[in-house]
């Protein structure tokens, strides 16, 4: 972990969304896909609390966060943050994604906001030529990622609770049709899907074995070291601080 | 330039800094943010320990306030064994003094706990002793003298802020050799997650309550020292701290949210103990 | 939908909206800042009134914190007899039901205070009675009980947030028509001046105590209707005060600090009350 | 007074000191030199409270506010927000400096960083062809005005505790020569040299009368409106509130 100022080198919007690229060397290397990073959103005392971001690109020198919509005061401090500003990060924080030796065929599986968190690994993979499926659920079109900011290679796929994009449904109803296939899963959302995803690869494949899904758990982070115990959340068989042996589990500790 | 913060008690409790990681700030004394090490402290008081592990609070802890945060584990702990075993040969190891959070559950819990550290001379340096919020006069006085009556090793009892002045005199009678002042006052407010979360403030908003409270305290003149904890985070926060009758200081939330800014506190607060006109106070 | 916070008071006191100008937001009703009236508050509360003139604290009175402020002006007012004078005439043309904040000096001034008013059918609308941060039980009972002797008037008592569950039920008993919850607790810090001033939290971080000090008393569920008080600012803040169990709520220092969003606020208040499930929370 | 929001359109940088100019038309057509306008400085909840401001210019669409060093939390936002912000503003308030129709021969007298909330009356006097004299002292050179910041017209005199710039010694020291010309007074300054001026000006005319000294009482304002008494000071035979009464007084008030 590292603490560090980034310089916020640009800042693009779509619609109500932004995202922030940060130039920061050494914070870029160290971090992988699904890692947080701890932010400042406030040149003063308030918001006191750093907000954590999963990264939706990472490259030699840089990382980007994405904000989402929302009425979070710290988000807004970083909506109106002048580019050039230095941003104080401190990161990555615990566990991220990891693209094991063996896996050919990645499966992504994201719901809603949380799928971006699965960008920079489905990048990372397409690179190293494995076959890569993404497949998002979300509320509607509009909370979808679009299809150009994924590498050409992957294959996209879309499910929508309202039908403006894709299948109408819900994520898991795809599961039937891409568990076959995939040799290694990162999921990116609620533990209630996490849940059907458990019970999908059972009844496919007749058991849930440690290594073939990863899944990132979403909370806040306060000091990020284990000292503060703010992070807690009943998983993997006790009260496990999350900044420490996650937020990317492999599925069968996260349930267990 | 040393701080004796236990100069009634034969072992003595002596610092090199007046600023202390207080009350888990760095956990055990095994979580440390980047940047920060032992030496930048004159003292490192651990998170709460009971005799039996608990689980503390159900999730979520944590609900941000303007400036500040509050914050409880509910004295979530692996449990004395279990600590000892596991940290105290770094206890051992550290020249920077460690101070043990001892907290209740059955009556005799601390003093049973207390014992067992009489018996491992040299690994630890103090107790702490945090009163309850809710806690008479009765209550404190028992618990500070079943534990001073078992322990040779130096008592620090830290007092809620809002009762302070009410509780000190008790607890310095009972056997304290310093007042920790203060436990931050509760209130309650919505989490991230939306559940109303009722637990002791903590961040900068704290700072006003502990110096009020360590004014009301230091105007007892006890004979004891005095420790100011509590939304601790300039220079200048340190300064009105010893300005106001503090011995020394603890930082928490600091290291948490910011230990670059910790680090420079430390490095400061040296500079400024050394020689109070050189040091410059913060600018931001 | 009219709120009535005085239900077995014979005269009550029915409030068109729950958002009340709290103590001295608008002085004695003629300090209004831009955009402001009468007609977007459920009520106003004046600033302190004692029997003889008051110059208060020595300024500065003033100190800025973390998301807030400290601020006192030790009842500085001109006294009952040059204040009716004065605003009387006001207060009898506006709709705004008028609450006059009485203030303690010789044993039995609120009493005599409060009979004048009485002699004054039409001027005023209720007696706001604030409860002195170090107040007993017996002493808050004793002030309480003599004005509800000579005074048909609807009675608010106005509890310290830290203390407000020990003393609700005391007050209740002695004649509270409401309890309003409460004032921020007090605190300590530098001035711009750098002197330290010693007063209670006003602005956002007051809130926090505010609202846990309100969920106490609801839960003693002392049938009488509640004021929630302290640092209350947004839309979210007055809807958490309401489902804690506030039948009204004061606002003061966004009305001194930011006008246009009191302004808002009251609007949004009123469209809230309405149907909650159409007024949008803030959003900053 | 009004409640306004105020386009942040140009910021100088002068050394450690800023100047922000702000478009707000009707803002600006209603102030007057000496009146403060209160600008919040976050866009959070910290700092809370707004920081007053006496104008440095003004004109038909816009004023400037003078940042200078200092270590305030609030100071520290505005020098950081970007242009085009827009800036919260409570103004004016009270009561400013009014040039009397009799008055030809205006002295301004400026203590400090006070000097500078003189400057839009030294330009407005200087318009009107009245004759001018700032005379302001400072700890050294680097506090005073520049010259360059003043009309041509206007007769400028320096004094400086060190000598660095001007006459060396105290403001005080020039008024046996500046008094005789002036037949009006404007006066920026500590209440010690407020003393010293009236004892003055009783020594050269003989009495101190209304009309002809005001003076600027610096301090802070909470609410600008008279409900909050967080301004009051004593002066002018009470405890007043001098957002109400002042900032400008006349001196005969001010001091008795
Ligand atoms: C203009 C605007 C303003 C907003 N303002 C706010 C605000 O002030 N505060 C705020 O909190 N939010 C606000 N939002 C919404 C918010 O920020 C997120 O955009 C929104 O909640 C989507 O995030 P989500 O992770 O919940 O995913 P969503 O895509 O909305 O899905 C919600 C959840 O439902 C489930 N789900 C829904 N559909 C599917 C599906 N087909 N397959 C699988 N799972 C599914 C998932 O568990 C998912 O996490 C705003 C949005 C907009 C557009
Ligand atoms: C780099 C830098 C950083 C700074 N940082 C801070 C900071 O963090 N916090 C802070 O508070 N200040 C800081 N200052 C100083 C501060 O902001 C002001 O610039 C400084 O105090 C001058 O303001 P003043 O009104 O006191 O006037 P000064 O010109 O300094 O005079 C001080 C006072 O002394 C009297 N006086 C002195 N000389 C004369 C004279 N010849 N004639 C008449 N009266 C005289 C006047 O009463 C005057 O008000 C900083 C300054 C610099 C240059
Ligand atoms: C600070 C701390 C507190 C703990 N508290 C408890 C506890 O209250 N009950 C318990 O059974 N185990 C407790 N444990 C032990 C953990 O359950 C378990 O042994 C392991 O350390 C936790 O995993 P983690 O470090 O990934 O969070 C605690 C461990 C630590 C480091
Ligand atoms: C809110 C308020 C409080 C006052 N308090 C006092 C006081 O405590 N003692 C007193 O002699 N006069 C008091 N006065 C009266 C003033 O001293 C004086 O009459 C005049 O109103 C104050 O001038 P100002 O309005 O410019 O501040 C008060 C006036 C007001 C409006
Ligand atoms: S964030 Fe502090 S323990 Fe995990
Ligand atoms: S600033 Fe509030 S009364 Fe003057």
């Amino acid at each position: 972990m590292l603490q560090i100022k980034a310089q916020l080198i640009q800042r693009k919007t779509y619609g109500v969304s932004q995202e922030l690229r940060l130039f920061a060397p050494k914070l870029a290397q160290r971090l992988t896909a699904g890692q947080p990073v701890l932010v400042r959103t406030g040149w003063g005392l308030d918001s006191y609390l750093r907000r954590s971001f999963h990264p939706v690109t990472i490259d030699a020198e840089s990382w980007t966060l994405r904000l989402p919509p929302s009425g979070d005061r710290g988000h807004a401090w970083l909506r109106m943050v002048p580019e050039g500003s230095e941003l104080d990060c401190l990161g990555p924080i615990g566990v991220g994604y990891t693209l094991t030796d063996g896996a050919r065929h990645v499966l992504c599986l994201g719901e809603g906001e949380m799928a971006w968190a699965l960008l920079p690994a489905v990048t990372q993979a397409a690179e190293r030529r494995l076959s890569v499926t993404l497949a998002v659920g979300a509320a509607s079109a509009r909370y979808t990622i679009p299809a150009n900011r994924l590498p050409l290679a992957v294959e996209y796929r879309v499910v929508t609770t309202d039908g403006s994009r894709g299948r109408k449904g819900h994520l898991a109803a795809l599961l039937p049709e891409l568990l076959p296939w995939a040799d290694a899963i990162l999921a990116a959302g609620s533990i209630d899907f996490y849940h059907q995803l458990a019970e999908s690869v059972q009844t496919q494949r007749g058991m849930l074995v440690q290594g073939f899904v990863q899944a990132l758990y979403q909370t806040s982070f306060l000091c990020g070291t284990g000292a503060c115990l703010s992070c807690v959340a009943d998983i993997a068989g006790g009260r496990r601080r999350v900044c420490l042996r996650g937020p990317v589990f492999d599925l069968v500790d996260l349930l267990h | 330039m040393p701080i004796e913060l236990a100069p009634h008690n034969k072992r003595g409790l002596t610092l090199d800094s007046p600023l202390i990681a207080g009350s888990g700030a760095v956990g055990y004394g095994e979580n440390w943010a980047p940047g920060l090490t032992w030496d930048l402290f004159g003292a490192v008081v651990t998170a709460p320990l009971s005799v039996r592990p608990r689980k503390g609070l159900t999730p979520p802890r944590l609900a941000e306030i303007p400036a500040g945060f509050l914050f409880s584990t509910g004295d979530h702990n692996p449990g004395f064994r279990r600590v000892l075993q596991r940290q105290a040969p770094l206890w051992r190891r550290v020249q920077t003094p460690v101070i043990l959070t001892l907290v209740g559950g059955e009556p005799g819990d601390r003093a049973w706990m207390a014992m067992r550290l009489e018996e491992i001379e040299g690994w630890v340096d103090g107790i702490e002793l945090p009163v309850p919020e809710d806690a008479n006069l009765g209550e404190a006085s028992a618990f500070i003298s079943a534990v001073r009556h078992v322990t040779t090793l130096p008592i620090l009892v830290k007092l809620p802020a809002t009762r302070a002045a009410h509780l000190a005199r008790a607890c310095v009678v009972a056997g304290a050799d310093a007042l920790v002042v203060g436990a931050p006052p509760p209130a309650l407010y919505p989490t991230e997650e939306g559940k109303l979360l009722e637990a002791p403030l903590a961040g900068p908003a704290a700072f006003p309550f502990t110096l009020r409270a360590l004014r009301r305290v230091a105007a007892l003149d006890l004979g004891v020292t005095l420790v100011a904890s509590g939304g601790v985070h300039t220079l200048d926060d340190v300064a009105l701290c010893l300005d106001e009758g503090a011995d020394a200081v603890q930082i928490r939330s600091l290291i948490w949210t910011d230990p670059a800014a910790a680090k420079r506190l430390a490095l400061d607060v040296q500079a400024f103990v050394e020689s109070p006109w050189a040091a410059q106070p913060d600018e931001a």
